[in-house]
């Protein structure tokens, strides 16, 4: 139980005091540092704080008390697929033969993790259909900066350097314009149609010689698939621009589409929303790619390779040199992708489908039930999540999505994701996931419809809510205007309160 | 279904609720000629079955081996309160931080790490944490660019080969990266060459956003950072430090010595090698550039009670609110292990670190006098932390048969810079607070064995070829 | 952050669905059973609650943070050394070499774990200055049971059966009588004397050819070392009785007073006590028991004999007929052991003089601030605890030690052990045990103080206390009344409402 | 200091505030002839060197070979959630919730698992934990002297013999303990002899207070509970059952054939083996002996708003309360130990539990039948679930060698209790369902590898004798 006079915890700093702590290593040698020169030494030793391990325990034990997170309950954030994450997979990533592996260790002596990595690879090309697929990018974000790489190296390879122009619908996420732009591309904004589709005749006005590619999310942001998917993919690859999908949402639709066979070029995982990897408060994840045929020769390096005698290997430097070299140091996040792997195996292809009819299943029986108070946008079937809104209940009583998100809070829930997609009025994203239980979805349903009713009868509450958080709504003004970035002992005026 | 709920009850009710008979109903949306072929994969697999296949998977990677491995990534202790506060399932169950009033734990913890690691590095602004330490130096490359306008940067041949081949990719399009060389020979060889510094700054044509250099550098040397910043500002560019975090306890910090960005790897602040990731990409930046840094802030400001209390600010550089604006495409980040290196270094505190870095040092010293006792040589003669390249003779069989003795010989240089012939035939090799003397002994002794046989060998193939 | 709502969690037979949960393991083949005879079988399965992992884990999750624990704040039970527990012992405890050790595997495979248990009695050995040390009782109260048998079978081997008294001091800790109790003898209690030790009249009137055994508990469950020890034993020998010691106390004084080399016969040790291995909610301990020369044969079996090439093997059934056989299966708890003996080794013989100069010093130091404003019935320096009363209060203000230990609870502080030992009027036993910090103690001293004005000025407040924990005072009389000590489905006004 | 959080500093301020000087002032009360000699023992230890010390001590351990051993502790599979649920600081560093406000969390655990194993052994009130298996079965002895004012129970031979060393101990003080003999041959072979339980029962000078009967016994066999059980009440004897928890979910409870106390090892349920500890004790009885049983119990009340809630109850048992006129003298028990198995059963459930004890059975028939193929026959004919004995010529010979073989095969009998005749040279061996196809396969080729050179070896020993 975190106390209550401590919920509001001292920083590590004010916790310090000189002299404590330490002594979990022997000293050195008084002269381990002589042949060091001054001239490269430090001065003035970090001012770090000195505890004890008894205060580090406290200390990190109470702060997490005051964490939402899926071990303690329901958390419907929209587009982050926050599912179970499997505990023999944190206890898998500690087998010290894995968890004590060196990145640079030679093939011979790592092939049991080659062998994961391989088979993973094989794994996550027969979910999407894809010819092969690189684990290195670290994140959805990384690995989208792969796949857009691997298109530009693709276009200079047949000499086609006029492309400059990556298209992306206005629901999608954030980060395909945000990559775009970090491979130097324009972005060009295609609107959606009033089914939350892509605006086909938008798309193929947009459409030219100087469109390297497409972005995109499928299902969509707003929990839709893209229903005429085939028709854009065919005018893509007749205007000599590939297709990128942001396979983020692929929770939706394992053992129902393939990405690879329906047409598209090159695509990520999300394994942190898929397949269940912890999100661990904002990572890690890991964001492999996939690829057709046109794009295999550009992967990034190095890949993992089997030889005929079944033993595993590194590419080494330089040996395939239309790659577009590497995102990062070493492989990839490894210890994401032994739990990626256990997650998948224990699933197998029966289990992965079963994972998205129910995840499925359940977004709308919950879409249903939260319509029972809510406006529902796009009205027909959604996939793994749903957009409701509350642009009504703002309209009739002042009251907003993000107070609802706040009250969601005393009743014991994580909000949803809100105003996400942007192209949505109060928006929230609802994503319950296929490890909630129909009781916890009908209560979560009934916090909401209970909510709303709120919203009418005593408006204030919500608007003041959260009542029963650890704290109240934050002051992000001042926050962002005189921002506070790190601790410096300070005067109490300069200083909010400790509690 | 190993994790899920439903039972076929629960199914029905859903399904009867929808008023549809079968869950295929709510897939219609999929173009009929384009639904998936079956999933034709392994499993599904009890956890019983599954544990014994990962056990035996894992027992084939051999970690048993005396270990002289370094090379951007470093055994260190970690004390096991680290992992056993990072399993609980408040921090590794929750995402990022977007509800403040029930996140606080997330929050606090993220701006104790950007303090923390503000002092180690003497900079201002910590990001709350990137994917690894080679794409936090690319970001810190691209920022050199954005915060001057300019589309060039210059990297020491002497940073980690794969944060180069990192940063060459993010640079691909439009913006150039040239290599610094190499001090070839005399008391600097091997690390950046000033005087080729100055000329690569001195091209008008094409201004320099940033320099980028290591300390210590690849090869475990120290570089003389205050010369490459002065030489950096003079030209008007940006000077980025890749740091080691643990070697900030003895080293002079970036924010001493004038960088402007430091990036690098936070692996070693108790983070298990685990063959590559999830590791902790550090960047950090004076307080001009910080509307240029990309990734997560956390701030400390108050609610609406004025209590104390943490939040995420200055998101407009971010994607999600600014989209093809934003400072860079980050979304999810490493926060997990911005969370264990915290930990880390709470537990083990300043003097504790300090004590790291210094056994370390005294644990290398006694590494290079066992190696050079057994004939192999240092390549460099400047002043090293715990890291450092020996010359040994047809080193990368040397090497191989050295991990049938049990030892792991470093890393053979060749392989990852094969075009430095100065590098050909030498091991780079470093050493912890772990590394015991028993180690060096058996890598000593083991490397004089084949040596030994190595020499035999070579005579063999002399006398064969006369 | 347990969820307000959930707080009052519902049970896991609340939680359960039929048909939900499992697969864990493959299926055995349907003709597993068929050589069970029917007679042998079970007819109706258990009615065990069907849950899927992510529900076990969340319902876990949520009630332990309903817990207060020495990881989350300040615990100063007296008696209980409520000490922190290195993270460290719980990793080493976990290494599969010593987790997955069959207890009947043959010695050859067990020299590791062997070797340790030989040692950790070695140093047992030292630290009480006792001959040998068996580590077999599982905690203290089975420790002196196997003392007490010790004396028994020790007294019977002189032919000497007429010794069926064992004397107890009143403020002894209550497993001794119960011990002596179980053990077939008439337990006499000695009174104190007004400075809190032993009634030496008293004492010597009581001894007598009766008298098997004195129960000692030195330092005193008043946190008082027994001055008058040295005259006592002589006395006790003297009478031909054998002297325990309950060593549970000893965090007080090691390095400070070997109860072997003074003379004491047998003793226990609380090795999750003094030691540090975790209370567990209630356990589990470890109470190994030294004996000098006198009771050396009778030790319990198997003991860990070394060998002269330096391998360790257990005692084989029957080789040592004087012992008094076994007080459980197998060695002990070996798991907790383990952990006592990584903490020994971490403190080595300055450490462990260090850990009992640093409780002492916390004890007095918290006895001087906390008698700002309580009764200190024995105002002389202290061992590792102390008895504060707040008999002074109630006459003034009517508020008792229970209300204001329920009051502790809002201000963030696990409440001390109250009403014990029973001779001291609204006693409350304070133990702040050395890993507490000076600003913890300070802090506690503060809050305690601020409730004896809050006595005064609002003993309203106090009384109704606690106000912040997850529950108020509980019914404890019909719990006793109408005992409901298993979970059935009830009808609603059968049971409390679950919130 | 490892973990003390006391500088200098702050011992002065202490020292100051108390007006001394030394903390040797506060032990003057210690007679100064009876002050300790110096403590001599090794270390301090950092803790890095501490942990490769206790790394090197477990590798010395081999729990690498496939083991057959169970006796009383078996491997299961204990899925990863139990053990990382209890490494929360809540749960293990918390103490026995004398505070019930601020220690709900422990004492909804305990009433549940209170319900959880009064499902399985079918009887009304369990306690809230004993220290194992034996003292369990001890105090359940004790219990029915308590109850009936006898001083004398039966104790059938076929239970685990280091229980019935421990009730021996228990009893010395004046209480009796006479053996019931197993029956020698015929299909009742190696189970508790029911004519000789009539006679011993017959006895009127000295009436029984309770009879003990394991299910399965020692030996693995089933016993005629329920035959047991109406010998015992017809004597006015209370019957206690020792049971093994797994087993319950396919074998009939101790409610159902009429037990009054229901004592066993809870090790099975998830605990690792741990070389011996902490295990957990179970303890359970009627409703009509509440009063009497010793140990915790937690009841489901409501606190002062009428909310639902757990406190300890009918306290007036434990000693704390009645000192020498207590149930008992457990003070501490083997909460979390408790804690683990509820967690474990949760997870598993009802369905997983019968999977275990039916897999159990499984493997255990496919060990018989790969045995007895090459020549180590059954010792005993009656029904077993997953344990059995063998024959096997020099038994603790071969039982050595087979080590060498990777193989642990069981218990040499002959050790354990030499003083059955029948059983020299008979092993006892057990499977679960963790047990391999694998290991069956190399414990059958390993045994018939010693046998044959068994058999070489006698003739030639024979040989020789000629
Ligand atoms: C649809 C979509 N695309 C891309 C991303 C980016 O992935 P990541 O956060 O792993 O970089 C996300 C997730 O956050 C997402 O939801
Ligand atoms: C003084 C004293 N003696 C004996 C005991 C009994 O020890 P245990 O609880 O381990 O049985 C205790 C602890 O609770 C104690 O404090």
């Amino acid at each position: 139980m975190t106390v209550v006079g401590e919920q509001l915890q001292p920083t590590l700093f004010e916790r310090s005091r000189p002299g404590r702590g330490g002594d979990k290593i022997p000293h050195p040698p008084k002269d381990a540092l002589d042949r060091i020169p001054a001239a490269a030494r430090r001065v003035t030793p970090p001012a770090l704080p000195e505890l004890n391990e008894p205060e580090v325990v406290r200390h990190y034990t109470n702060l997490s008390q005051l964490n939402y997170a899926i071990d303690t309950g329901f958390y419907p954030l929209g587009s982050c697929t926050m599912k179970f994450n499997p505990k023999l997979n944190e206890w898998a990533a500690r087998l010290p033969g894995f968890a004590s592996l060196h990145p640079l260790a030679p093939d011979s002596v790592a092939q049991g993790t080659l062998q994961l990595l391989w088979e993973l690879e094989g794994i996550l090309a027969e979910v999407s259909g894809m010819k092969a697929v690189s684990l290195q990018p670290a994140a959805g974000a990384q690995g989208e900066l792969c796949g857009i790489l691997m298109i530009r190296a693709y276009h200079r390879s047949r000499g086609d350097t006029e492309r400059d122009e990556v298209l992306v619908p206005d629901s999608s996420h954030g980060t395909n314009p945000a990559t775009a732009s970090m491979a130097g591309f324009k972005t060009i904004t295609i609107p959606s149609a009033a089914d939350g589709g892509v605006d086909v005749e938008a798309f193929e006005a947009a459409l030219g010689p100087r469109t390297a590619a497409v972005m995109i999310t499928n299902p969509s942001t707003l929990g839709l698939f893209e229903q005429r998917i085939g028709h854009l993919l065919e005018h893509v690859h007749a205007a000599g621009a590939l297709a990128y999908m942001d396979g983020a949402n692929l929770n939706a639709i394992l053992g129902r589409f393939k990405p690879g066979e329906a047409g598209f070029d090159v695509m990520h995982f999300n394994v942190h929303k898929t397949f269940s990897t912890p999100h661990g408060g904002g990572g890690p994840g890991a964001g492999p790619v996939g690829v057709g045929e046109t794009l295999l020769p550009f992967l990034p390096s190095p890949r993992v390779l089997r030889a005929d005698d079944g033993t595993f290997r590194l590419e080494v430097v330089g040996e395939r040199p239309t790659s577009i070299g590497r995102l990062r140091s070493f492989v990839g996040n490894t210890g994401v992708l032994v739990r990626a792997y256990a997650y998948l195996r224990a699933h197998g292809g029966t289990g992965l489908k079963q994972v998205s009819d129910d995840a499925v299943l359940a977004a709308n029986y919950l879409r249903k039930r939260v319509g029972e108070a809510y406006d529902i946008p796009f009205d027909r079937a959604c996939k793994h999540e749903f957009v409701a809104s509350a642009a009504g209940i703002k309209k009739r009583t002042g009251v907003r999505t993000l107070d609802i998100a706040k009250r969601l809070i005393d009743h014991g829930y994580h909000p949803p994701t809100i105003y996400f997609p942007l192209t949505v009025e109060e928006g929230m994203l609802i994503e319950p996931t296929e490890t909630e239980s129909v009781e916890t979805l009908d209560a979560f349903a009934d916090a909401l419809i209970a909510i709303a009713a709120e919203c009418e009868s005593d408006p204030e509450l919500v608007k003041s809510a959260p009542h029963d958080a650890p704290v109240g709504r934050l002051d992000e003004a001042t926050a962002a205007r005189q921002p506070n970035l790190r601790w410096r002992p300070m005067a109490g005026a300069e200083m909010p309160c400790p509690d | 279904m190993p994790y899920g709920p439903h039972t076929a009850g629960d199914r029905e009710r859903m399904l009867a609720a929808l008023g549809i008979e079968s869950v295929d109903a709510l897939f219609a949306d999929i173009p009929e000629n384009l639904r998936a072929s079956q999933l034709d994969l392994p499993g599904p697999e009890p956890e019983l079955e599954l544990a014994a296949r990962l056990t035996g998977l894992a027992a084939r990677n051999r970690t048993d081996l005396a270990s002289f491995l370094g090379a951007g990534v470093y055994r260190h202790w970690s004390p096991p309160n680290v992992d056993q506060l990072l399993l609980r399932g408040e921090w590794y169950t929750a995402y990022t931080p977007y509800q403040p009033e029930i996140s606080q734990g997330t929050l606090q913890s993220i701006y104790e790490y950007e303090s923390l690691l503000a002092e180690l590095v003497d900079l201002d602004v910590v990001s709350a944490s990137h994917y690894d330490g080679a794409a936090a130096t690319a970001e810190a490359g691209l920022m050199t660019c954005r915060a001057t306008r300019r589309e060039r940067i210059l990297v020491s041949k002497a940073v980690h080969p794969h944060y180069r081949q990192t940063i060459a990719a993010y640079f691909g399009a439009g913006l150039e990266v040239d290599d610094i060389p190499l001090v070839v020979d005399g008391d600097a060889a091997g690390t950046t060459d000033l005087e080729a510094l100055e000329r690569l700054l001195g091209d008008e044509d094409r201004p320099v956003a940033g320099v980028i250099a290591g300390q210590p550098n690849f090869l475990g040397l120290l570089e003389p950072m205050a010369a490459i910043g002065r030489l950096a500002h003079a030209a008007g560019a940006l000077f980025v430090s890749v740091i080691e975090p643990v070697s900030l306890a003895v080293l002079a910090p970036p924010g001493a010595y004038g960088a402007d960005i430091a990036a690098g790897e936070g692996q070693p602040l108790g983070i298990p090698a685990q063959y590559g990731g999830p590791y902790l990409g550090i960047l950090a930046s004076t307080d001009a550039l910080v509307r240029q840094i990309p990734g997560r802030l956390v701030g400390m400001t108050s609610d609406v009670k004025g209590r104390r209390a943490y939040v995420m600010t200055m998101r407009a550089r971010e994607q999600d609110i600014r989209r093809d604006k934003a400072a860079s495409n980050i979304c999810t980040n490493q926060a997990l292990l911005a969370l264990a290196a915290s930990i880390y270094l709470a537990t083990i505190g300043p003097h504790g670190l300090r004590d790291v870095a210094a056994q370390g040092a005294a644990r290398a010293a006694r590494l290079e006098t066992a190696l050079a006792a057994v004939g192999a040589h240092r390549v460099h003669p400047g002043p090293y932390l715990n890291e450092f390249a020996v010359h040994v003779p047809d080193a990368r069989a040397v090497h191989r048969r050295l991990i049938e003795r049990g030892v792991l010989a470093g890393l053979v240089l060749g392989d990852i810079l094969p075009d430095e012939p100065s590098l050909a035939d030498t091991l780079l090799v470093c050493a912890t607070e772990v590394t015991t003397d028993r180690e060096i002994e058996q890598f000593a002794a083991a490397l004089a064995a084949e040596l030994s046989s190595h020499d035999v060998a070579t005579h063999t193939e002399l006398e064969v070829a006369r």
